[in-house]
């Protein structure tokens, strides 16, 4: 257990590297970033002289150990469309996107495990036809219109919900729903599959012949079976809901990171932008690791070894 | 996925029997997936024989007319116009050949990218494998739109550059996929008995390996080309896709969202082809798996 | 002048969405806005900085004037200067303007306004050193001298006779310890100013929330706010804007496309207003030497362009009310702006056409079109551009980044607006783009000269026949396009008292709950 | 040996009539088990013996109502201790299943749910079924684990399946399954999958829990040693149907069907087989029990047939001993 764990802690260090590496390079990708942050009417001296604050001047290498060396510190450098620095602007941002993260996760899981877990109580019927005929369709909306006919629906035509904003929980409703649908497919799928193939496990006739109730055969015995592969899942879902926040983010007008992101893109604003790359992967790793980390603790022969 | 079960008999071998189309014909997610697609591929070659109007001509006297069904509507124009006076039918028409090109070129650029790693990794295990299985980490913890934002934003805008930065963005799921396929399939006698005649490793994974786990190849690659195109349409939707006057769906539905609220054909027609699309190639993609799966698991 | 949009007979369909949607929104009363006298207004682009030196977005201006005051104001009617932070002034020389300056106003962090925030002020945004992003609004200001603790002294570089038009514009007063003490970026963290609204919360690229400022002096010009509060909002999709408009979120957008606009007039609980404003839309060319495009470079290929586009066309379908085609490029009410003698390119394919060829041109050329707004607009005119076989790929991204690539000379054609900071003299519209500022991509000395002369002399006969010699110049040789002025429509709560002006200026202390 | 042991005939606690399983596939419905009929007694082990496929296994679960989701159940008379358990409900069946009646399976390895430890399953019947405490149930677990011979029960109760033995879970099985002191215990080869010490080890404590406990024990198996072993009662298989029933001493000493009798021949009985003398088996296959069954179903094996099998087969009764055959007597 400690070993196995150490392996992935190791790997997931590696991997944050990794995708640190890429993020630096991201900013290099854009050009002379001296003159980007000296800003439009610098005169040449000026960008030397930002080149040679900055250590622009300097291998890469060093450059990459500097910048590396700065943002394990928490400093994230300057934002240059809003002129604040990057750190507090991003973490102020962060929160109602993890909240926004949770809220359709949890939304996602929500739909999921009911139709998942009835799907497979009641494979090859109709039920289960219908159950997959709506994965189906719901991965094949895209989220951006779907938002779009959301609004058009709950806050033109019925007036229920505030269109834009994060100011109350009814504004984080149809974002939430507008990004959490998409990920519940495939969280169906995996219940259901798995959900199948544990309905079919001894175990589950041995409780059955115990004389439990249907209600603890299936959300005793068989969830707690086949919810170890979503468990996983859960993690990289969080991580594309993170990302894929941005298009929801911008049409909801919700102001957190993916929203951040999106404009600093626009406005080439690009210590904020290689910032939230870098934060978003590194959230991933974690949950990817803390996902491993749950996976051994659900499963006993992983745990107890 | 679920595990191969015989690859060497694997239901879709490279000259399906009769049999495996009948197999085929029975499953009827892929015969209604795959004939909607069929018809979409056709309507896209067929696209400038098909479409009434030049869809990049604008006629500014004739702006956002309603399609045919609304009372002032018109066969003119069956779709309507849009605000700058094109032909929608003919938009929508051609819209068909970027989203599909997008789908067909990122499928291709991120499968040999995938495969290669996957194959590599499957064949030889070890170190090879260790490598490929960072890189894939690696690059699924980065977000994908974002970093696409990011690069299109920073290269600026076009159809290959889109094409390009999904392509490059794109391979883990072959890689992975194509790595446990590898990795059965190299367990067999045949693949054994070849390494003992001494072919050589190219030759092996090419002519004995790659057929044999091509039909896994054609379900990833039919799921990825899917999620293209929506990351496409995304892209588009937020101006950092292809750039206009190009009749990409995403940039369609982005530039109708404006008059949504008074002109709501404007956008549902783009997002309803769009769905549409990614719902047949969505519905062959899983009912190939399916077929492949012998369990029928889904 | 204003003119409300009420049902235009439209040959359009109004959706079913439309009607349903204006049927419960006005029979639902969602006017809690009304009740606690907030205005709600949402705007599409969030300033890089709420210091109205550091940033040139109309979004920017608007606040400046709410939160800020002005040393003179100009009357939103009758065009005339009346003190404001100051009583009165006076010229004592050609260069140097003397201010009584009001006495009892307190900033709204309590500080006193007097001579000294003038001082400081003013020096400060004059140093180029200090980078103000406004550069034309200040770069005539030698300095600013104190006499007493209410009189002041302005001293410009060379005459300038524009100064008293731009002190009652964008040149803001700022608390001079307060500045002194937290520099621009405090400012923009914590706006203090003097004016009828101050700030209460601002959260970067999110809102900015204002009050009324209780202790707004009784005798300013602009009066006291009646609305209590004000919200502004970002939000950078259009149709989010609308959305909220309709759904009774918001109470004020602007900048609403004109076929959304028109739409809009049948909502029953809307008002839709719209004018012409101040902002002039131009197509820019980099004719400099390191042109993206050395096609520019050749006054045929230039002439072509302004013979291939259908101004007229697209002001009567796309631009809208409220617009006409420019022939020079200001905005004709400004001192100074006229298009006498300047010759008129008129829509003719074939000439641009046999113009391109004798330029070599004859199978046309690639290029680019950077663009930030009207992206309808562009893209009729690359259409227009096709058609004479100019293919011009469009580059569409923020004001920000746009001016950024004009700057770095990486946009060979820039299809541009500019709103002159609300002020009515040609100093402040053509002379940002051709006095080798920079926002010039043409570099041409005699235009540069002709402009500072008109910009520098005293004598308004010197300085109008200098623009006009300017103006005429630029557009003989094409060196831009001047294309349209820009309407501007509004679409509010039809609850909302409030009145449009042409220079763009949102007046939130006039407005009122019916 | 079995035999020897007289049988304690108590009331009749499980009474089964006419029960039919059919199973649907794709080529049509199999009729797994065929109008079998039988009783078991309080104190009295039976065993239902045949070769695998010939639906035993169906039975027992068909009892139970624990048939998979493709089979459907017929039948006459199902009665637990005299309440009928055909027309229960689902809430009925619930309630007597673990509690009344209870199940001890094949596979040990996978029997038990490997995510929830030994002591929280072991403890789940008394808990649903009497609402005892976690004290109680701990206890009685504690104390039954006693029984099937586990040392160290207390810490056994804190530990997952995958940390025990194949035997040690069997026993865990069969603990858990007499934790509310059911009157009827239905066996189904408890000891198959078992290595072979072990086996004997399981059956043994089977019996000895029967004997000690007094219940009705159904044992389910396919191995005649077993049977002679510990069964008062044997019921032989075939087919899909009850060929032959009697008490073991009975069935052993004259069986009556050709079945059975070529079972017998089939494993070395001491006493009965030569030694070195060779043993019988028996030729040909099952039938196919898809589509219309009738007649005897070993007549295509059966070295005594004739034309009469294909048509309703008679039964046969002497005292407790029934077979089902055209004939009333195998010729010598």
């Amino acid at each position: 257990m400690h070993i196995y764990m150490l392996k992935r802690l190791g790997l997931a260090v590696l991997v944050a590297l990794a995708v640190s590496m890429i993020a630096f390079g991201l900013l290099r990708l854009s050009g002379d970033p001296a003159i980007a942050i000296a800003g439009e009417g610098a005169t040449q001296a000026d960008i030397v002289l930002v080149r040679q604050t900055y250590g622009f001047d300097r291998p890469l290498p060093v450059q990459y150990a500097e910048w590396l060396g700065r943002t394990l510190r928490g400093d994230l450098g300057e934002s240059i469309y809003f002129k604040t620095p990057a750190a507090p602007l991003i973490l102020s941002k962060l929160q109602t996107t993890l909240v926004l993260g949770l809220l359709s996760l949890a939304f996602a899981l929500v739909i999921s495990v009911p139709l998942g877990v009835l799907a497979a109580l009641y494979r090859n019927s109709w039920i289960d036809r219908l159950c997959l005929g709506l994965a189906v369709i719901g991965q094949a909306l895209p989220n951006f219109f779907f938002a779009l006919l959301l609004i058009m629906l709950f806050s033109i035509v019925l007036h229920w919900l505030p269109v834009s904003g994060s100011d109350s929980w009814q504004h984080f409703i149809m974002p939430t729903v507008a990004l959490g649908y998409y990920a519940a497919p495939a969280f169906m799928r995996l219940i259901r599959a798995g959900m199948i193939e544990v309905l079919d496990a001894d175990y589950i006739r041995t409780a059955r012949a115990k004389g439990l109730p249907a209600s603890t055969v299936i959300f005793k015995h068989a969830l707690r079976n086949a919810v170890v592969p979503v468990v996983a899942l859960t993690a990289v879902q969080l991580g594309y809901l993170l990302g894929g926040s941005v298009v929801v983010e911008t049409i909801f007008a919700l102001d957190g990171l993916g929203y951040l992101a999106y404009q600093s893109i626009t406005f080439k604003d690009f210590p904020v932008m290689q910032s939230i790359v870098l934060l978003l992967s590194v959230i991933y790793v974690v949950l990817t690791l803390a996902s491993d980390v749950a996976n051994a603790w659900l499963d006993p022969r992983i745990r107890v070894a | 996925m679920a595990a191969l079960a015989q690859p060497a008999g694997s239901p879709l071998q490279l000259i399906p029997t009769r049999s495996v189309w009948q197999r085929i014909w029975r499953n009827k997610a892929v015969v209604v997936g795959g004939g909607l697609l069929l018809l979409m591929v056709l309507v896209a070659l067929l696209a400038p024989w098909l479409s009434p109007h030049d869809p990049y001509a604008q006629d500014l006297a004739q702006r956002t007319v309603p399609p045919v069904w609304y009372s002032a509507g018109s066969w003119l124009h069956p779709l309507g116009t849009d605000p700058l006076g094109r032909d929608y039918l003919s938009r929508l028409l051609f819209g068909a050949r970027i989203s599909l090109l997008i789908g067909v070129s990122v499928a291709i650029i991120s499968g040999l990218i995938g495969t290669t790693m996957g194959m590599l990794a499957g064949y030889f295990g070890g170190k090879a494998d260790l490598v490929v299985s960072f890189l894939v980490t690696t690059r699924l913890s980065m977000p994908v739109i974002l970093v696409a934002l990011a690069t299109v934003a920073l290269i600026g805008g076009s159809l290959w550059v889109v094409i390009l930065v999904l392509g490059l963005l794109k391979w883990d799921r072959f890689a992975v996929v194509m790595r446990s396929a590898t990795q059965q399939v190299r367990s067999l006698d045949y693949v054994a008995a070849a390494q003992s005649a001494g072919a050589s490793t190219t030759r092996i994974l090419l002519g004995e390996v790659l057929p044999n786990v091509l039909p896994h190849l054609i379900v990833v690659a039919t799921l990825e080309a899917a999620s293209a195109i929506l990351l496409e349409a995304a892209l588009s939707f937020l101006g950092l896709g292809v750039q206009p006057p190009l009749p990409s769906w995403g940039l369609m539905i982005s530039e109708a969202k404006a008059y949504m609220f008074f002109s709501f054909w404007l956008i549902a027609i783009p997002g309803s082809a769009l769905a549409v699309l990614i719902f047949a190639i969505n519905l062959a993609g899983d009912g190939l798996r399916d077929l492949l799966a012998p369990e029928g698991r889904a | 002048m204003p003119s409300r949009l009420f049902a235009r007979p439209g040959r359009r369909i109004v959706t079913v969405a439309m009607l349903a949607a204006g049927l419960i929104a006005g029979a639902g009363s969602v006017w809690a806005s009304k009740s606690d006298n907030t205005v709600r207004f949402a705007y599409d682009q969030a300033p890089e900085s709420v210091d109205p030196y550091f940033n040139n977005v109309r979004i920017g201006v608007i606040i400046g004037a709410n939160v800020w005051d002005t040393l003179v104001y100009r009357d939103s009617i009758t065009n005339e200067y009346k003190g404001n932070l100051a009583k009165s002034w006076k010229q004592i020389d050609e260069r140097t303007i003397e201010f009584d300056l009001r006495e009892g106003v307190k900033f709204h962090n309590g500080e006193e306004f007097d001579a000294d925030s003038v001082v400081y002020t003013l020096n400060f945004v004059a140093d180029p050193a200090n980078k103000v992003t406004t550069q034309a609004n200040v770069n005539w200001i030698e300095k600013a001298v104190k006499v007493s603790k209410y009189k002041v002294r302005v001293i410009t570089k060379k005459v300038f006779p524009a100064a008293i038009e731009y002190l009652a514009g964008p040149v803001v007063m700022h608390p001079a310890k307060y500045y002194a003490e937290v520099g621009p970026k405090g400012m923009n963290a914590k706006p203090v100013g003097t004016g009828p609204f101050k700030v209460t919360q601002y959260t970067p690229g999110k809102s900015i929330r204002l009050e009324r400022n209780a202790d707004y002096f009784k005798d300013s010009p602009k009066g006291t706010p009646k609305i209590a509060k004000l919200e502004i909002r970002f939000i950078p999709d259009r149709q989010t804007q609308m959305a909220e408009a309709l759904a009774g979120g918001t109470d004020f957008i602007m900048h609403v496309p004109k076929d959304q606009a028109e739409q809009a007039a049948k909502v029953p609980h809307l008002q839709v207003v719209s004018g012409e404003t101040m902002r002039i839309v131009f197509m820019q060319f980099d004719t400099l030497e390191a042109t993206p495009t050395a096609a520019l470079k050749d006054i045929r290929v230039r002439k072509a362009i302004s013979h291939a586009i259908n101004r007229e066309a697209i002001v009567k379908n796309i631009v809208g009310a409220g617009s006409r085609v420019l022939n020079t490029q200001c905005f004709p009410s400004q001192f100074g702006c006229t298009d006498e003698g300047a010759p008129r390119y008129a829509y003719d394919p074939a000439l641009a056409k046999k113009l391109l060829a004798e330029a070599g041109y004859a199978n046309g050329f690639d290029t680019e079109l950077y663009a930030y707004r009207e992206r309808n607009q562009t893209e009729a005119m690359i259409n227009d551009l096709k058609a004479v076989g100019i293919r011009a790929k469009l580059n569409f991204s923020q004001y920000a980044a746009m001016r950024d690539a004009v700057r770095s000379n990486k946009a060979p054609m820039t299809h541009q607006t500019w709103g002159s900071f609300s002020v009515n003299d040609v100093s402040a519209s053509t002379p940002v783009y051709f006095t080798f500022e920079a926002d010039d991509v043409t570099h041409d000395a005699a235009v540069r000269d002709m402009l500072l002369k008109g910009n520098n002399s005293v004598d308004p006969a010197v300085r109008k026949q200098a623009y006009q010699q300017a103006l005429k110049h630029i557009a003989d040789n094409a060196y831009s396009l001047p294309l349209w002025s820009l309407p501007v429509y509004y679409v509010a709560s039809k609850e909302l008292s409030f009145s449009a002006y042409p220079d763009e200026m949102v007046r939130f202390w006039e407005m009122s709950w019916k | 040996m079995a035999h020897d042991r007289v049988p304690q005939t108590g009331d009749v606690v499980l009474d089964v009539r006419g029960l039919s399983v059919d199973i649907a596939t794709p080529a049509g419905a199999l009729h797994a088990v065929r109008d079998v009929s039988f009783q078991v007694r309080r104190g009295e082990t039976l065993c239902i013996v045949g070769e695998s496929g010939c639906g035993k296994s169906m039975t027992s679960l068909a009892l139970m109502s624990l048939l998979p989701r493709a089979a459907t159940r017929r039948v006459g008379t199902l009665a637990l201790l005299g309440e009928d358990l055909a027309t229960a409900t689902r809430r009925r069946i619930n309630a007597l299943r673990g509690d009344r009646m209870a199940m001890i399976f094949q596979e040990p390895m996978t029997a038990l749910n490997p995510a929830y430890t030994i002591g929280d399953q072991l403890m789940e019947p008394l808990r649903h079924h009497r609402g005892a405490t976690p004290m109680q149930a701990r206890k009685r677990a504690i104390e039954l684990l006693g029984k099937v011979g586990i040392a160290a029960a207390g810490e056994r109760l804190g530990q997952y399946p995958h940390q025990l033995s194949g035997g040690l879970r069997q026993r865990v099985m069969i603990a858990m399954a007499l934790m509310c002191a059911p009157e009827l215990l239905i066996a189904d080869e408890p000891s198959t999958a078992l290595d072979v010490t072990i086996q004997a080890q399981i059956l043994r404590l089977l019996a000895d829990l029967q004997q000690e406990l007094g219940i009705a024990m159904m044992l389910i198996t396919h191995d005649l040693g077993v049977v002679a072993r510990i069964a008062h009662r044997v019921a032989v298989m075939y087919a899909g149907e009850i060929v032959e029933e009697g008490t073991a001493e009975e069935l052993f000493a004259s069986p009556r069907h050709p079945y059975t009798q070529g079972l017998l021949s089939c494993i070395p009985v001491p006493g009965r087989t030569a030694p070195g003398g060779q043993l019988g088996t028996i030729a040909g296959t099952v039938p196919s029990l898809i589509g219309e069954v009738h007649g005897c179903g070993f007549r295509e094996r059966c070295p005594h047939a004739q034309p009469q099998c294909a048509q309703t087969v008679p039964q046969h009764h002497v005292a407790q001993h029934a077979w089902r055959c055209i004939l009333e007597a195998l010729p010598a």
